[in-house]
C-alpha cells in the first residue's frame, strides 16, 4: 500500500518535470494523451478490477463527458474549469443510471449490457441532430487559446492527480475491500453485510465519474466531439491498457496506459504493418504475461522469496 | 533537408481503408510523377504517409507527428470530415497549410481557417450542377431519397431533394443507413410502396453496391442515381448487372475525355492496373495542387505556401482548380455518367462553379 | 395492400432472422459454451468471406465444392488458434482470453488488409441472381438457398451437440473439465474440436453471406457486435435460445426499420437486450443451476 | 471380526501388487506438496491413506489419476508406467477416481452425470445396466434422476460423486473423503458398498477422514505427513491402538 | 434454561422460525418448519441429506425467500430481506461449500470481514478523518486477534488458495466472527476436519457462546462434535421437524436412529 502510494507519486513527480525537460510538442502531446488514456485506464479498472464485471461500455461515460463539455463550452460558453467538472458529474449521474440497471446482471450478461448502452448512446448522439449535430459532430470546442502543448498537459496531469487521489482512496477504503470481496465472493460479501449492489455501484459511479473528467478534457483537447467517442475501438484501446499494465492494481493501467500509446505511435515506423505487428504483441503479452506487467512482477517479487502473490483463481462454483 | 516532405493523413485500416488507399494511390502517382520531372525547388519530394484511421483522436496523433517529428512542409488530408475537422485546429496552430482532396461537409471551409483548403466538391456544388440535368434526362416526377447516415450522406440527400423539389419533383421518401448495413430489404419495401420512379443514393462503393443490387433484386425498376464513386471498376463489377443504366454524379471518372485525363489514366493503370476512381483522382489532385504551390512559393514558408495556394491555377485530368478565399475550390468539371455495358459513359460535364 | 407490406416485412425479418442466427452460430460455440469471450468471431466471419472469394474467383470452384473447401481449411485453423493460442490461457478466468482474442481479431484483420488488400470482394453465388416473387413478396434464390443451408447448418450443429457423444463430452468438459477428464474424456481434444466447429461454422456463414453481400477485410466488426447481441438476448449455452434471438432480432429490426425509422435499426438489438435483460437476467432461454 | 478376516481384503494379502508408487514428487506451481511419496497396493485390497489436513493425501490420488503432473517418481499400474499420462489413458486403464469436493456436472442433470460417467463405454445397454445398479445403490438419486446437479444437497451431490465413479467399472477406485458431507446413516451405507465392491474383486485406495470408518474397511493404511509416507501399518493395529493414531494423526 | 419445545419461555427467542415451506418446482424441501433459539444457547440442526437443513439456512439469512412462513429476529420480521440487511442485524453464517475468498491473504480475509464496523460515509472514503483511521486500526488489531483464537497465526499473510481443506473451513467461521455477530450459523464447519481437528474445533466453539457471540446454530454430521457443543438439537426429516431435545434425548429417539444414525446408534 506505501510502495504502491510512493510509486504512484514518483510517477506523478516525473511526468511534472516532463515539460521543463522536453520543449518537442509532439512528445508533451504524446505525454497528454498517455495521461488521458491512464484516467480513461483507472476508471475502468475501477469498474473492471474492483467490481470484478468486465465492463464493454466504458466508452458510454467517456462520450458523456465529451459530449456535456462540447455542448457547454460551445452552446453555453462556459470555460474549461467548469465544463470538465460538470463533465465528470453528468458522467457520474450516467453512470448511475446505467449502474442500476447493468449492476443487477453478472458475467457475459453485465459485459453486453453495458456495451448496448454504449451503443444506444452513439446512436442516439448520432440521430440526434438538433442537439449533438448528428455524425457531423461538435467542431470547433474553446481552447482558450492555448497554444503550448505544456499547459495541456499540466491540466491533464492535474486530472490524472484527482483521479489516482480518489481511485486510492476508494481502493484502500473499508468500501474498497468490500468491493473486492464481491468480486471474490459475492457470497461471503453478502453475508458480512455487504450490499453487493451498492458497493458495486460506488465503484461504477466513481470510474464514470472519472471517464467523464477525461471526456470533457477530451473534448478541448481535440476541440471536436463526434459520435464515434462512443464507438469500441476506443474500449478496445482501454481493455488492452487496463489488462496489460494489469487490472486489480492502481500502478498497472497506468503502466499500461503510458506503454500502448508509445507503442502504437512507435509502431508508425513499420508503416503497413502497424497494427498486424501491434495485435501480435498483444497476443505474445497475453502468452507471456498473462496477469499483465503487475502480475509478472509480483509473481518475481514472489519467486525472490517476498511476500507470495496471489495465483491465478481457478473458476469457483458455490453450491 | 535535401527533401521537400508532405504529409498525408488518410484512413489505411478500419472500414473506409477502401477509399483512402485510393487516395493513397492517387497521391503516390502524383509524387512519383513530379520527382520524374525534376521534383520541386531543385528537391525531390517525399511523402509521409500516416494512418488516421478517419477518427478525430488519431488522426490529430498522426497530424502532431508529421508535424514535428517530420517537420513537413504541407498537409493532405484526412478522408471523413470529422478527422478533417479535428486536424484542422491543428494545422493552424503550427501554421501548416492543409489540403483536403475530399472531405465534403460544406462547414469546414465557413470556419475562417486560413490554413485550410478544400480541393473537393461539396454536396450542394454538385447538386447545384446536376439537378436540372437529371430532372430533365430522367423525366423524375416522385423521388426518394437514401443516403448513408453521415455528414456526407445527410448532406448529398439534403442539397439533392432540395434542388429537384425546386425543379417540381416530389420527394416522396426519405431514408438514412449506418456505414456497413448488408441489407436493405426492409427500407426498399417502404421504398416500393412509396413508388417512386427515380431513387437517389449516396453511398460508397461498398455499400451502394450492395444497395443498388438489392433495388434489383426486389424487382423494382425505378431509375437509379446518386453520387459516390461509382463509375469505377470496382463498382461495375460488385454490382454486377444491376449496374446497367444507373447514373452517378461524380467529381471525376475515368471515361473523361480530356487528353490530361487520358494520360492520367493510362499512367494509372500502368501502375496500379485499375482505372483511377473519384478518390484515386482525389490524391492525385491534392497531391499537385500542393506540391505546384510550394513551387510557386519558391520555399517551404508556410504563409508562402499559403499565398500561393490562393494563386492555385491547377490544370487537373478533370478540368482546372482554383480556390475561393474561403479556400473552396472551383472551376474543375464535373460530370454526370451512365453504366452502359459495364463501362461508365459520360453523358453530361459541367465545370463546378464557386458558391455565394 | 397493406397486408402485403406486413408479409414482405415479415418474410425480410426471417430471413435476416436466420442470417443473424447463423452468423452467431459459431459464437454460441465458443462463447455460449464455451465461454470464451471470442472478439475474433467476425474475423473468422470474415475469413470465411475473403476466402469463398479466393476459392470461387482464383480456384474457379463451384460454390459448394468452395464451401466444402472453406470448412476444411477453417476447422484447421481453429484446431491451430485452439491449441497454440487459446489453450495456453485456459483456466485462467475470462480476461486473458478476452486480451488474447482482440489481439487475434486485430492481427486477422490487419493481415488480411496487407494480403487482399480492404476493397469489397465478390464471393460468386450458388445460383444466379434475380428477383423470385411469392405473390407480392420478394425474394431471392440465392437468400432461399442461404436460408436452407443456414437451417441444415444450425440442425446439425444442434444435433451435434444434443446427439452425440461429442455433444455430451463438450458440455461435460465445459462444466467442469477436471471431472470430464476423470470420466476418461479427451478435454484438450474437446476444447480444438469446438473451436475448430466454432470457426468453421462462422466462416461457412461468412462466405455464404458474403455471396449475398460481398466481403471485405473491414466487416468482422460489426458481425461480432450483432452476434453477442443475438447469443446474450437468447441466454448463454442455450443453442435454441440463440437461434430464437437470431429470429427475434431479424424480425424486431425489420418491423422497427418497416413501421418506425431504418436509420435507428441498429439500436434495436441493444434495446431489446437492455430491456430482456432487466426482466430475465439470465437471457430468454436459460436457466440456472446454482445454489447459495 | 470373523467377518472381516474372511474378507477378500484379508484373502489379498499375499496377492500381486498392482499399483506401485515411488519417490513421487508433486508441486503446485512453485510450492512442492509431496516429497517422495511411495506405496503400493495389491490386487483386491482396500488401502487407506490418513493424516491431517493438507498432508497431501488428495495430492497423491490426483497424481496418480493424472489430473497432476508427477516432477519426479514414477507410478506403475499393471506393470505398466502411467506417470504424466492423460487422464483418459488411465480411466481407459482401468483406474477410476472420485474426486475432493465432488465436482459433479451442475447444469446436467443426475441422470446424465450418471450415464456420462461411463463415457469410455461404447456398449449402449452395458451404459444402461450399469445406471440401473447405480440408482438401486443410491436409490434417492432415482428419485432425483431429472433434477439439475447443481441444485442437489451437499450430500446428494456426494452421492452422485460415487455413483459417476462407479460407471467406468474400475480395477481400482480411488475415492477421496467419500464420506464428506453424509449423515452417519448413508456414510454406512457407502463404506458398505465400499465393501461389496470390494468383495467383487476391485481394488480401493481410499482417503478418508473418518478414522473409524476407513480402518473399518481397509486391510492396511499408510500415514502421510507434509508430503511423506510417515508410516504403513495394517488397519486393525492402527485401530486398537488411539494412542499411536493420536501421534500420527495429532500434529 | 430453554425448553425442549418450539416454546421459549417467557422473554422472546433471539431468533424465531414459524411454519417455513420451501417449493422446488413441485419438491417441497421444507415443509412447516418451526424453531427458535434463545440467546445463550447453541442449537444443533441435523437430519439426513437432503432434509432441508442448507435450505432452512438459506431461508433464514435471505438467500431463498420462503413460499411461506417467516422469520423473526430479535423481534424483527426478517423474512425475504436482502441477505446484507440480514447480517446487518448480527445474522451471520458460513456455507455448506467452502466459500472463501480465495485470493486474499488469511489476515485480509479476517480484515474484509470487519466490513461492518467500519462502514462509512462516501465523503470519509475520499477525506478520511481520524475516526475512520482510528476504526481501521482496530479491525486490524481485532483481526489479528481473531486470526489467532482460531489457530491460524502461522498462516496469517498465506494466501486462502494456498491452504487446505480444513484450514478453509477455520478461516470461514474467523471471517464470520469478524463481523461480530450476535447469532452465528454455521453449515458443516467441520467437515473436512479429521477426527481429532474436529475435536480442537469443538473445543473452540464452545468458548464463543457467551463471549463473542449470542448464540450458535450449526448443521453438522459429525455426531461427536453436534453432541458435545449443542444444548439443544434439531432434527429434520424430509423438510419436517423429526425431533427436538437434548443431546441425550436424541441419541436415544428411536425415529432419529432410523432415518438418520444407522447402525452407528443401533
Ligand atoms: N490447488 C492448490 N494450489 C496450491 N496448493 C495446493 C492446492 N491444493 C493443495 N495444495 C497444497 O498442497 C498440500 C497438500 O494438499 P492436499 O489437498 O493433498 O492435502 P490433503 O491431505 O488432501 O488435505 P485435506 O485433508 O485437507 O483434504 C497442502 O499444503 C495444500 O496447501
Ligand atoms: N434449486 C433447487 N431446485 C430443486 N431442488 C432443490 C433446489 N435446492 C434444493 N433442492 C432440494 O431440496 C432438498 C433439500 O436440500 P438441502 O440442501 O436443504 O439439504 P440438506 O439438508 O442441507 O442436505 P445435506 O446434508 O445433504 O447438505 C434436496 O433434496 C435438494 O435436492
Ligand atoms: C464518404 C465519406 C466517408 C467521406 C466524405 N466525403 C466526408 O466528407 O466525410
Ligand atoms: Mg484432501
Ligand atoms: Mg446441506
Amino acid at each position: 500500500m506505501t510502495l504502491e502510494r510512493n510509486v504512484l507519486l514518483a510517477f506523478l513527480a516525473a511526468a511534472a518535470l516532463l515539460p521543463a525537460l522536453v520543449t518537442d510538442q509532439y512528445l508533451l502531446h504524446l505525454g497528454v494523451m498517455a495521461l488521458f488514456y491512464a484516467i480513461l485506464a483507472t476508471s475502468l479498472n475501477l469498474v473492471v478490477g474492483y467490481v470484478g464485471e468486465f465492463s464493454l461500455g466504458h466508452t458510454a461515460f467517456l462520450g458523456a463527458g465529451a459530449y456535456t463539455a462540447a455542448l457547454l463550452s460551445t452552446q453555453l460558453g462556459l470555460p474549461m474549469w467548469a465544463t470538465i467538472p460538470l463533465a465528470g458529474l453528468i458522467s457520474a449521474l450516467f453512470g448511475f443510471g446505467i449502474g442500476a440497471i447493468t449492476l443487477r446482471l453478472q458475467g457475459p450478461y453485465f459485459v453486453i449490457v453495458t456495451l448496448s448502452f454504449a451503443e444506444v448512446l452513439r446512436i442516439v448522439a448520432n440521430n440526434w441532430i438538433a442537439v449533438t449535430n448528428g455524425p457531423m459532430g461538435l467542431a470547433g470546442i474553446d481552447q482558450f487559446g492555448i497554444t503550448n502543448k505544456g499547459t495541456f498537459f499540466y491540466i491533464v496531469l492535474g486530472l490524472t492527480a484527482v483521479a489516482l487521489y480518489l481511485a486510492f482512496r476508494f481502493v484502500h477504503s473499508n468500501t474498497g475491500r468490500a468491493a473486492v470481496a464481491v468480486r471474490e465472493n459475492r457470497y461471503v460479501a453478502q453475508s458480512i453485510g455487504v450490499d453487493p449492489f451498492g458497493t458495486a455501484m460506488q465503484a461504477f459511479v466513481l470510474g464514470a465519474f472519472l471517464a467523464g473528467l477525461a471526456g470533457g478534457f477530451y473534448a478541448h483537447y481535440i476541440s471536436f466531439v463526434g459520435p464515434e467517442v462512443f464507438r469500441f475501438p476506443f474500449m478496445v484501446t482501454m481493455i488492452i491498457m487496463v489488462l496489460l499494465g494489469g487490472k486489480g492494481t492502481l500502478i498497472g493501467p497506468i503502466a499500461g496506459a503510458v506503454i500502448v500509446t508509445l507503442l502504437e505511435e512507435y509502431l508508425r515506423e513499420m508503416q503497413e504493418l502497424r497494427l498486424t505487428l501491434f495485435g501480435l504483441i498483444v497476443m505474445a503479452v497475453v502468452l507471456f504475461l498473462p496477469n499483465g506487467l503487475m502480475g509478472f512482477i509480483a509473481q518475481r517479487r514472489e519467486q525472490q522469496g517476498a511476500k507470495p502473490a496471489p495465483r491465478a483463481a481457478t473458476k469457483e462454483r458455490t453450491v | 533537408q535535401d527533401t521537400i516532405k508532405i504529409g498525408m493523413v488518410e484512413p489505411l485500416t478500419g472500414s473506409v481503408a477502401y477509399n483512402g488507399k485510393s487516395v493513397v494511390e492517387g497521391a503516390k502517382l502524383a509524387v512519383e510523377e513530379m520527382n520524374a520531372a525534376g521534383g520541386i525547388l531543385g528537391k525531390k519530394i517525399e511523402l509521409v504517409i500516416e494512418d488516421g484511421q478517419c477518427t478525430p483522436a488519431n488522426s490529430v496523433n498522426a497530424v502532431e507527428k508529421l508535424v514535428q517529428k517530420d517537420k513537413v512542409a504541407a498537409l493532405v488530408g484526412a478522408f471523413c470530415s470529422s478527422a478533417t475537422a479535428a486536424i484542422m485546429p491543428v494545422a493552424q496552430k503550427y501554421k501548416i497549410p492543409l489540403v483536403t482532396g475530399v472531405s465534403s461537409q460544406a462547414s469546414l471551409t465557413e470556419q475562417g481557417n486560413p490554413y485550410f483548403f478544400r480541393a473537393a466538391e461539396t454536396d450542394a456544388l454538385m447538386a447545384k450542377a446536376f439537378a436540372k440535368i437529371l430532372a430533365n434526362d430522367l423525366k423524375l416526377t416522385k423521388v426518394a431519397y437514401i443516403g448513408v447516415n453521415d455528414d456526407w450522406g445527410r448532406g448529398g440527400v439534403e442539397e439533392f431533394s432540395r434542388d429537384l423539389s425546386a425543379l417540381g419533383a416530389k420527394s416522396v421518401l426519405t431514408e438514412y443507413f449506418d456505414h456497413g448495413t448488408t441489407d436493405f430489404f426492409t427500407l426498399l419495401t417502404k421504398l416500393r410502396a412509396a413508388k417512386p420512379d427515380g431513387v437517389f443514393v449516396a453511398a460508397e462503393t461498398q455499400d451502394g453496391s450492395i444497395l443498388v443490387k438489392q433495388i434489383r433484386e426486389m424487382g423494382l425498376d425505378a431509375k437509379v442515381f446518386g453520387v459516390g464513386s461509382w463509375a469505377t471498376a470496382d463498382f461495375i463489377n460488385l454490382t454486377g448487372s444491376a449496374a446497367e443504366g444507373i447514373h452517378a454524379a461524380v467529381p471525376y471518372a475515368s471515361s473523361m475525355d480530356a487528353p490530361r485525363n487520358q494520360t492520367f489514366v493510362k499512367s494509372y493503370e500502368a501502375k496500379y492496373r485499375i482505372k483511377p476512381g473519384k478518390y484515386g483522382a482525389a490524391g492525385y489532385n491534392a497531391l499537385n495542387i500542393t506540391a505546384q504551390a510550394i513551387a510557386r512559393a519558391g520555399n517551404t514558408d508556410a504563409e508562402a505556401i499559403r499565398a500561393a495556394l490562393y494563386k492555385t491555377q491547377y490544370e487537373a485530368p478533370n478540368g482546372v482548380y482554383r480556390f475561393t478565399e474561403k479556400g473552396q475550390a472551383y472551376g474543375f468539371d464535373a460530370v454526370l455518367v451512365r453504366i452502359e455495358g459495364g463501362q461508365p459513359k459520360v453523358i453530361a460535364s459541367t465545370p463546378v462553379d464557386a458558391p455565394h | 395492400m397493406d397486408l402485403d407490406l406486413f408479409l414482405q416485412f415479415l418474410t425480410n425479418g426471417v430471413v435476416m432472422g436466420v442470417f443473424y442466427a447463423l452468423s452467431a452460430l459459431g459464437l454460441t460455440l465458443i462463447f455460449g459454451l464455451m465461454r470464451v469471450v471470442n472478439f475474433a468471431h467476425g474475423e473468422f466471419y470474415m475469413l470465411g468471406g475473403v476466402t469463398g472469394w479466393f476459392v470461387t474467383s482464383y480456384l474457379g470452384l463451384d460454390f459448394f465444392s468452395g464451401l466444402a473447401l472453406v470448412a476444411v481449411a477453417m476447422a484447421a485453423f481453429g484446431w491451430l488458434v485452439d491449441r497454440f493460442l487459446i489453450e495456453r490461457v485456459r483456466g485462467q478466468g475470462e480476461e486473458p482470453g478476452i486480451l488474447l482474442t482482440i489481439g487475434l481479431s486485430i492481427f486477422l484483420v490487419n493481415a488480411t488488409l496487407l494480403v487482399v488488400g480492404p476493397a469489397p470482394m465478390k464471393v460468386a453465388g450458388a445460383v444466379a441472381e434475380g428477383p423470385l416473387f411469392f405473390g407480392p413478396i420478394a425474394v431471392t434464390k440465392l437468400r432461399l438457398i442461404a436460408v436452407g443451408v443456414g437451417i441444415a447448418l444450425i440442425a446439425g450443429a444442434h444435433l451435434i451437440i444434443r446427439k452425440t457423444r461429442l455433444g455430451a463430452a463438450m458440455r461435460a468438459t465445459f462444466q467442469d473439465p477436471m471431472a470430464a477428464s476423470l470420466a476418461g474424456i479427451r478435454t484438450g481434444n474437446v476444447y480444438a474440436a469446438t473451436f475448430a466447429l466454432g470457426c468453421t461454422l462462422a466462416a461457412l456463414s461468412g462466405m455464404l453471406l458474403g455471396s449475398i453481400y460481398s466481403a471485405q477485410a473491414s466487416v468482422g466488426g460489426l458481425i461480432s457486435l450483432k452476434s453477442f447481441v443475438v447469443v446474450i438476448l437468447g441466454g448463454m449455452g442455450s443453442f435454441a435460445g440463440a437461434i430464437a434471438g437470431g429470429l427475434l432480432l431479424g424480425i424486431a429490426e425489420a418491423f422497427w426499420g418497416g413501421y418506425v425509422a431504418t436509420g435507428m435499426v441498429d439500436v434495436v438489438g441493444f434495446v431489446l437486450v437492455i430491456l430482456i435483460l432487466l426482466f430475465r437476467p439470465q437471457g430468454l432461454f436459460s436457466i440456472r443451476a446454482e445454489r447459495a | 471380526m470373523t467377518l472381516l478376516s474372511e474378507s477378500p481384503a484379508v484373502m489379498a494379502a499375499d496377492a500381486p501388487t498392482v499399483l506401485t508408487v515411488d519417490g513421487l514428487h508433486v508441486s503446485y506451481g512453485s510450492t512442492a506438496a509431496l516429497h517422495g511419496v511411495s506405496l503400493d497396493v495389491r490386487a483386491g485390497e482396500t488401502v487407506a491413506l490418513i493424516g491431517a489436513n493438507g498432508a497431501g493425501k488428495s495430492t497423491t490420488l490426483r497424481a496418480i489419476s493424472g489430473i497432476l503432473k508427477a516432477r519426479s517418481g514414477s507410478i506403475t499400474w499393471d506393470g505398466k508406467p502411467i506417470a504424466n499420462l492423460p487422464p483418459d489413458r488411465i480411466v481407459a486403464a482401468g483406474i477410476a477416481h472420485c474426486p475432493e469436493e465432488r465436482h459433479v456436472w451442475p447444469h446436467m442433470t443426475v441422470e446424465e452425470n450418471i450415464m456420462l460417467g461411463a463415457y469410455l463405454c461404447r456398449s449402449r445397454s452395458e451404459v444402461q445396466r450399469r445406471a440401473g445398479m447405480a440408482f438401486h445403490r443410491f436409490p434417492r438419486l432415482r428419485e432425483r434422476a431429472k433434477q439439475l446437479a447443481g441444485t442437489l444437497s451437499g450430500g446428494e451431490q456426494q452421492m452422485l460423486a460415487i455413483a459417476r465413479a462407479l460407471m467406468s467399472e474400475p480395477r481400482l477406485l480411488m475415492l477421496d473423503e467419500p464420506s464428506l458431507g453424509l449423515s452417519p446413516k448413508m456414510a454406512d451405507e457407502v463404506f458398505d458398498v465400499v465393501r461389496s465392491i470390494n468383495a467383487h474383486g476391485v481394488t480401493v485406495l481410499l482417503v478418508e477422514q473418518n478414522i473409524h470408518n476407513a480402518l473399518s474397511v481397509a486391510s492396511r493404511a499408510y500415514v502421510v505427513k507434509t508430503g511423506r509416507i510417515a508410516a504403513s501399518r495394517p488397519a486393525a493395529e492402527l485401530r486398537d491402538d488411539p494412542d499411536l493414531l493420536r501421534a500420527y494423526l495429532g500434529g | 434454561m430453554s425448553a425442549p419445545t418450539g416454546q421459549s419461555n417467557g422473554k422472546s427467542p433471539l431468533l424465531r422460525a414459524d411454519t417455513l415451506c420451501m417449493n422446488f418446482g413441485g419438491i417441497m424441501a421444507v415443509k412447516d418448519f418451526s424453531f427458535h433459539i434463545d440467546a445463550g444457547e447453541t442449537v444443533g440442526l441435523i437430519g439426513p441429506n437432503g432434509a432441508g437443513k442448507t435450505t432452512c439456512f438459506n431461508m433464514l439469512t435471505g438467500f431463498y425467500s420462503p413460499s411461506n412462513g417467516r422469520v423473526l429476529f430479535k423481534g424483527e420480521d426478517i423474512t425475504n430481506r436482502k441477505p446484507h440487511a440480514i447480517a446487518r442485524l448480527g445474522l451471520v453464517r458460513s456455507f455448506q461449500k467452502t466459500n472463501v475468498m480465495k485470493r486474499l491473504t488469511v489476515f485480509e480475509n479476517v480484515l474484509t470481514g470487519h466490513y461492518m464496523a467500519g462502514r462509512q460515509s462516501l465523503l470519509s472514503t475520499f477525506f478520511p478523518g481520524e475516526k475512520v483511521r482510528r476504526a481501521e486500526r482496530e479491525a486490524r488489531e481485532s483481526a489479528a486477534e481473531i486470526v489467532e483464537t482460531m489457530g491460524l497465526s502461522h498462516r496469517m499473510n498465506a494466501p486462502a488458495s494456498l491452504l487446505s481443506c480444513g484450514e478453509l473451513r477455520l478461516l470461514e467461521v474467523a471471517v464470520a466472527l469478524a463481523a461480530k455477530p450476535s447469532l452465528l450459523m454455521l453449515d458443516e464447519p467441520a467437515a473436512g476436519l479429521n477426527s481429532h481437528e474436529a475435536t480442537t474445533f469443538g473445543a473452540v466453539l464452545k468458548t464463543l457462546v457467551g463471549r463473542s457471540i449470542d448464540a450458535l446454530l450449526i448443521v453438522e454430521h459429525n455426531m461427536e462434535l453436534v453432541m458435545s457443543v449443542s444444548d439443544r438439537i434439531v432434527v429434520l426429516n424430509f423438510g419436517r421437524k423429526l425431533a427436538e431435545g437434548k443431546p441425550t434425548d436424541i441419541l436415544e429417539n428411536r425415529e432419529v436412529a432410523e432415518a438418520y444414525l444407522g447402525k452407528a446408534a443401533a
